[in-house]
């Protein structure tokens, strides 16, 4: 007998819930959770400004080169050389050999000063690849075509890093949903019916993800990805890792959602509908999958940065996206070696976009994870 | 008993086997081989002789060969302990691995035994102190390495030492010692290598344990045998330990044997990368991308290997710990 | 309808008046999101040595927690807000000399995780559980369990020779790992489990619930307590199990002259186990009298209505049964008055909403909290 | 038409004959079968029209299978299932049909007739559903739903179980365990079905709460003329509801007689046990008690001969050897012991 709990739970839920569906009890629950709000609400700013707005708010277009080679980020100025209060601006960038080091840099060029504009024009682009546009968030507001802005530095090729993390998010945020979405789609059918039929179904799933469970994982993703041709177009490949990425994910849910469906399918309600006379498809689709889903969503938020994090770590190590497609991964190719780090550290600023992404929706995952199982009792 | 174990072990013999075949599909599949990335490489360099040397290659290590007598040429040389040899560096594969398994086998117990004697008093204590101000620290903490991938975490140590605090800490040894003979000094600078990937370990690896242990041990002390235990007069301590504990880490035994195996062979093969560790994880990470086959190849098998072995030992050390577990 | 016999069970005659458990005015409340639950709200009774007082009450009525709150193992949230429990101890070792000085401890006061209350806890006070399936720790045996009892809680005599080549006992010793062993083996065969040399190394698992539950028993009485609670010891159990069980309780209360608490909502259990009985709803207590008394004469409406609702084996009345209006109210928003009131047939508007009523003597060692027996 | 098992065909409207269900119990990477759980071995039993048949037993004895097996929830290993059906006739008169023998759509339309309750009220209803939905369930099942129409019917059948109207709109987990049950009883309703398999519709109740749910049940029974399958394992409970009642261990029917007659006369030794070993709420009742030995039988390993024969005080040899066959000894009264006609058995 659940002395403590016995009286709360029940007269609880009641009170404040009375009569709300159970996604009503959901959104009320997950909204008491502030980690798990601000999850969400970071999630979707990450997919707006990094996937649906890029363009925009990049000051230049991905592969805009220029002659700064590896240059140091130029910090946005307010004050002028005597101390004056200024509307703000950029130094030039003037080449310096550091004859100690024997290393050639770059150093502001107090001379020449371009002041920095909200909605600036520069680059054209494509705004949702319908608009034609050509305002940036930001820019330089002169008529010097050299000058430029690098707030997160520039890379070899003397490309606006900033730019480049921003135009880089887009494949990997959408590989991760992309490829969830495969493995849900794969994972959910296979595990009800599996679930819910056994057997050749039951059988090849339970063998195939013995069969994964037993390769080595890591190897696994790096062999297949290996395997995809070099002269394959990016997009190809693109597409590939993806299918690569699910076609290893949706083993595991599947089994997950097996599990579910075997242990509702003996709950006294499915077996109520069945002794009414209801077809197995409206057991499984309209009594079992609702039951799965709050435990797929849980799953599904959760393994996403999995994805994201494995595209990411495949392309740093030259067997996932390959240049010229930007992605963060590609983009860690140039900033993970020792070299990078003591001489260009700037190039690590993409590793907080990824960190960021990871974290939030692990904090999303988490919140849905106490807010989807209303009748736990919990907090 | 007996009859479990040679049914584990064919079982596992079969596994093995279907492994290596399907990871040397696997590899075969890119067009081309480890030669034709020589050749274009020789070429670039402007080697006249690079077909001809190539060709001579392709005969030594028999890549002139149809797919399955190669295959079964090297399963068959790999029972008697030949891996065959490395294209990249030209040498067996087993002086490659050996000289390398040392320090992994170091590494992966130090890391593990590192991690699991922080998680677990970590994990008891957050449960036994449910929402109290530790127990949200930990959460906190745990939450953030849960999500964090070694590798990037390497990277931002690697930062941190080098621009903020220019300090060498990648590899296991400082150069002077690199290749000196055991000494007092040479282990201290072991030591103090040893950290970074200690550390990293214990942000990413005890996050996800302490999680698990907690979970467990709140189960558990809601157990009515927990409430009974403490009703026979125990000691709060003696009820945590010898009666809630003892059954909420019997599930952990299973990820113990599932990760410590493996981890001898390939043990966050992402980070030794980072950190340029002296560990076979790189090498292998090295010899699949550059399509370097009996290598790559001898891992896998290796890898498989571990991990059934670890996943029959975690089997038989949950038999012998939990009663209720019968194998048969 | 009212007679009593006279022979109650009283088996030892010179230690049954003794008090040994005195519970005044107890309060435990929980204080949970949302309010908070008045668990047990100022309970009075006492248990005598040898005696078996039974609680009875339907699921969240808080006999549970009275039986946790002696033991001073409220589950959190729960806390003792007010009241007393005074236990008249006899310690240990004075009663190993044959003294029956009496201290009295209030159990309300002392840490519940201190010395003296682990001492109590099982080893004067002992308890078993409902759930016989899961309250043994599966991968310990039967033996290792009673051995954890026992090595704790039970003394054996040292012996020593004295000056006239007398033995004299002057100390005590904790027992050995043979010792214990053999107390095992000899408690599993008291409690009627068979092959009790080969049971003793029996996990759990191996156990049915039936033997499950006798273990408990023999785990409970193997130190010898002066008490034992009961909570629900046979609801998991088949009846057929269930009379094996409560007939070894009763059969080791007479010989071992033990105070029980025996709580249930099964109103033949209690009938034939206790002496004494409670009735309990939503926190208070509403009746107490002698267990012929309360079935015979039962005061409470509640009582009354409770009685009337189960049905009883034998000729067929072909009658309905009286059943109790309504539902058991929210125990965060429990009516006004008599908490009763609402599900009353004797309900009086104006007076049972209103009063709250008190704890009134009604007859020999009979009492009601009801406004129909008050003035 | 196939002779049920007293031979009268009358008013029967459930004969369920010679039910079998043997659970395979699996092992190994082939799942090899190698051996077989008996939790349903050879139950016989019948339900007259408007009468209620109590099923009685000890836990794992198997009653619950068997109720699930008659409405083909678990598919039965052998037996027959013979209903009385008006859905599956043309000319309107019921029909005596095997329902193991039935296509999925006959099945489908006889469970139209046929209608479950079930022990868990929490477990038996879709957390996921509103109250509306749940009872309408079935009648959306059998393409009968109509909007308006239905929702009348659904709140009629709502105020029927004492819920109210305002309740439609709510979810199961915003009820006590007493009114879930009431929402699974008029979900059963629904359909207005003539057999009702209750299954330990009150055991997870609190004795007050049971009490209206027994008093619901009965006058349900009156006022829709159902019949009931009453499945439980208190003595008490059964005999309050039961016109006949039949006694289960481990697998097969060890007695059936009327409720009266089983409890004054048992004849089987087990049911003499089971009777005296219920506790009675009365402190003054003395009797002898007979006190069963053991535990219950392992159905995966039941014993030889009678399976009772363990326990069982009266036991010979020929209780060892043969298992005794399940005969009307008198009357409407079925036992099966070989014993039964010379032991003189005391009941309550």
């Amino acid at each position: 007998m659940a002395v403590a709990t016995a009286p709360s739970s029940v007269s609880l839920v009641k009170k404040k819930e009375l009569g709300q569906s159970y996604w009503d009890l959901v959104w009320y629950r997950f909204k008491k959770n502030r980690l798990g709000v601000l999850g969400a609400v970071l999630l979707f700013v990450l997919y707006f400004s990094f996937v649906v707005i890029p363009e925009f708010l990049a000051p230049y277009a991905l592969e805009n080169r220029s002659r700064y080679v590896e240059a140091p980020p130029t910090p946005i100025q307010f004050l002028d050389e005597e101390g004056r209060f200024q509307a703000p601006f950029v130094y030039g960038l003037e080449r310096r050999v550091d004859q100690v080091k024997r290393l050639r840099t770059w150093v502001p060029d107090t001379t020449k000063k371009y002041p920095v504009a909200l909605f600036a024009q520069g680059d054209e682009y494509m705004l949702l690849g319908l608009i034609p546009m050509n305002v940036h968030l930001f820019g330089l507001q002169t008529s010097d075509k050299d000058a430029r802005i690098f707030l997160l530095g520039a890379d070899a090729l003397g490309r606006d890093y900033l730019s480049r993390i921003l135009y880089g998010g887009r494949l990997s945020l959408m590989i991760g949903l992309l490829g969830q979405f495969l493995t849900l789609a794969l994972g959910v059918t296979l595990g009800v019916i599996s679930g819910y039929y056994g057997g050749p179904v039951d059988m090849f799933v339970q063998r195939f993800t013995e069969f994964l469970a037993a390769f080595p994982n890591i190897p696994l993703f790096m062999a297949l990805s290996a395997a995809i041709p070099a002269f394959w177009s990016p997009i190809t490949v693109y597409f590939m890792l993806t299918i690569i990425l699910a076609f290893l994910g949706w083993g595991g849910l599947a089994r997950q959602v097996r599990g579910l469906v075997l242990s509702l399918r003996e709950r006294e309600y499915a077996l109520a509908a069945k002794s009414f006379g209801a077809s197995d498809r409206r057991i499984m689709f309209r009594h079992l999958l609702p039951g799965t889903m709050s435990h797929v969503i849980v799953i599904a938020t959760l393994s996403i940065p999995g994805m994201i994090l494995a595209e990411t770590a495949l392309s740093w190590l030259g067997l996932g996206l390959r240049p010229p497609l930007t992605s963060w991964g590609t983009l860690l190719q140039d900033a993970a070696t020792v070299r990078a780090i003591r001489f260009t550290p700037w190039l690590l600023w993409v590793v907080p976009p990824i960190l960021l992404t990871i974290l939030t929706y692990n904090m999303l995952g988490d919140g849905l994870r106490d807010a989807l199982d209303p009748y736990s009792g919990r907090g | 008993m007996l009859n479990y174990l040679i049914r584990r072990l064919g079982y596992a013999l079969i596994m093995v086997v279907l492994v290596s075949f399907v990871s040397f599909v696997i590899i075969e599949l890119p067009p081309g081989d480890y030669l034709t990335q020589k050749v274009e490489q020789l070429r670039a360099r402007g080697d006249r002789s690079a077909e001809l040397q190539v060709e001579m290659l392709r005969v030594r290590y028999g890549l002139d060969k149809p797919f399955l007598e190669r295959y079964l040429n090297w399963a068959i040389n790999f029972l008697r302990g030949d891996f065959g040899e490395s294209f990249e560096f030209e040498r067996p594969v087993s002086d490659i691995l050996g000289a390398r398994l040392g320090y992994t086998v170091i590494l992966a117990l130090a890391t593990t035994l590192f991690t699991w004697l922080l998680a677990i008093p970590l994990g008891v204590y957050s449960a036994v102190r449910q929402y109290s101000i530790g127990d949200q620290i930990i959460s906190v903490i745990s939450f953030i390495g849960l999500g964090m991938p070694g590798f990037l975490l390497a990277l931002i140590i690697l930062y941190f030492s080098i621009v903020v605090f220019n300090l060498e800490v990648t590899g296991l040894f400082s150069p002077e010692y690199r290749d000196a003979p055991w000494s007092v000094g040479k282990v201290l600078d072991l030591l103090s290598h040893l950290w970074v990937p200690a550390l990293i370990s214990a942000i990413t690896g005890t996050g996800g344990l302490i999680r698990i242990m907690r979970g467990n041990l709140l189960d558990t002390l809601g157990q009515p045998f927990v409430e009974a235990a403490r009703a026979r007069g125990l000691k709060n301590r003696t009820v945590i330990w010898k009666h809630a504990v003892r059954i909420a880490i019997n599930p952990l035994v299973t990820i113990l044997g599932a990760e410590v195996f493996p981890s001898i062979i390939v043990g966050s093969s992402l980070v030794a990368i980072v950190l340029n560790l002296p560990t076979i994880g790189p090498v292998f990470v090295d010899s699949l991308r550059k399509l370097d086959m009996y290598l790559a190849g001898t891992c896998i098998v290796f890898l498989t290997i571990m991990l059934l072995v670890g996943n029959l030992v975690a089997d038989l050390l949950l038999a012998w710990v939990d009663p209720r577990i019968r194998l048969e | 309808m009212s007679t009593i016999p006279a022979t109650q069970l009283t088996t030892a005659p010179q230690d049954t008046r003794r008090t040994l458990i005195e519970v005044r005015d107890l309060k435990v409340e929980f204080n949970i999101r949302g309010g908070v639950v008045k668990a047990v709200d100022g309970l009075t009774l006492d248990i005598k040595c040898g005696q078996t007082v039974g609680i009875i009450g339907e699921s969240g009525c808080g006999k549970s927690v009275t039986a946790r709150a002696i033991l001073r193992m409220v589950p959190k949230p729960g806390k003792i807000t007010g009241g007393q429990i005074l236990y008249y101890r006899v310690p240990r070792q004075k009663k190993l000399a044959g003294s029956n000085e009496v201290e009295v401890i209030e159990l309300t006061k002392l840490d519940p995780d201190g010395e003296v209350i682990r001492q109590i806890r099982g080893g004067e006070i002992a308890m078993i559980f409902q759930e016989p399936m899961s309250s043994l720790t599966p991968v310990y045996t039967a033996g290792t369990h009673i051995h954890e009892a026992v090595s704790l809680h039970r003394l054996l005599p040292l012996k020593t020779v004295g000056d006239q080549m007398v033995e004299r006992i002057t100390q005590y010793r904790k027992v050995t790992r043979e010792e214990a062993r053999e107390i095992a083996v000899q408690m599993l065969r008291r409690v009627g489990i068979p092959k009790p040399e080969q049971r003793v190394d029996s996990y759990p698992h191996q156990l049915s619930g039936g033997q499950r539950q006798r273990v408990m028993i023999a785990i409970a009485l193997s130190t010898e307590p002066d008490m034992l609670i009961a909570d629900e010891p046979t609801t998991a159990l088949d009846v057929s199990i269930e009379a094996q069980i409560l007939d070894i309780m009763r059969e080791l209360q007479q010989t071992a002259n033990m105070a029980i608490m025996f709580i249930t909502h099964n109103l033949g259990v209690i009938a034939s186990m206790a002496d004494e009985i409670v009735v309990m709803y939503m926190g208070k207590q509403v009746e107490r009298a002698k267990v012929v008394d309360l079935f015979y004469n039962p005061k409470h409406p509640y009582t009354k209505a409770l009685l009337q609702s189960v049905p009883k084996l034998g000729p067929k009345t072909g009658q309905r049964l009286a059943s109790i209006e309504g539902m058991v109210p929210d125990p965060l928003h429990l009516p006004t008055g008599c908490v009763f009131h609402p599900r009353c047939p004797a309900f009086i508007a104006g007076k049972c909403d209103r009063h709250v009523p008190n704890w009134v003597q009604v007859g020999d060692n009979h009492w009601v909290r009801c406004l129909l027996y008050e003035e | 038409m196939a002779q049920t098992t007293n031979g009268k065909t009358d008013n029967i409207l459930l004969d369920v004959k010679g039910l079998k269900k043997y659970f395979p119990i699996q092992k190994g990477l082939l799942r090899r079968t190698v051996g077989y759980v008996k939790a349903v071995d050879d139950v016989s039993l019948y339900v007259r029209e408007g009468e209620t048949l109590g099923l009685v037993g000890e836990s794992g004895c198997g009653k619950t299978t068997a109720s699930r097996c008659i409405i083909r929830l678990y598919e039965p290993t052998a037996g027959q299932v013979l209903f009385k059906s008006k859905a599956l006739s043309a000319n309107g008169q019921p029909k005596m049909v095997n329902l193991l023998e039935l296509t999925r759509e006959e099945m489908t339309k006889v469970r139209e007739e046929i209608a479950m309750i079930f022990q868990d009220p929490i477990n038996s209803l879709n957390p996921r559903m509103t109250v509306a939905d749940i009872i309408a369930e079935p009648m959306v099942i059998h393409g009968k739903y109509e909007k308006g129409k239905s929702e009348e019917l659904i709140i009629q059948l709502l105020e029927r179980v004492g819920l109210r109207p305002d309740h439609l709109r709510r979810y199961p987990h915003e009820f006590s365990g007493g009114q879930r049950q009431r929402i699974g009883i008029a979900r059963a309703l629904a359909l207005n079905p003539r057999l009702v398999l209750c299954d330990e519709p009150v055991s997870a109740l609190d004795v007050s709460i049971q009490a209206q749910t027994l008093n619901l049940l009965q006058d349900l029974q009156e006022e829709f003329n159902l019949s009931y399958l009453f499945v439980a394992h208190d003595l008490s409970v059964v005999q309050h509801i039961s016109d006949r009642v039949a006694v289960m261990y481990v697998g097969k029917v060890a007695e059936m007689a009327s409720a009266e007659e089983l409890y004054a006369n048992p004849l089987h030794p087990y049911t003499e046990a089971l009777l005296s070993a219920v506790p009675k709420p009365d402190p003054l009742y003395k009797s002898e008690r007979i006190i069963m030995q053991g535990d219950v039988a392992d159905p995966s390993n039941p014993p030889s001969g009678c399976y009772f024969h363990p326990r069982c005080r009266y036991a010979v040899d020929l209780c060892k050897q043969k298992a005794p066959e399940f005969r009307e000894l008198k009357p409407d009264h079925w036992v099966a012991c070989h014993r039964a006609e010379e032991l003189k058995l005391q009941g309550i």
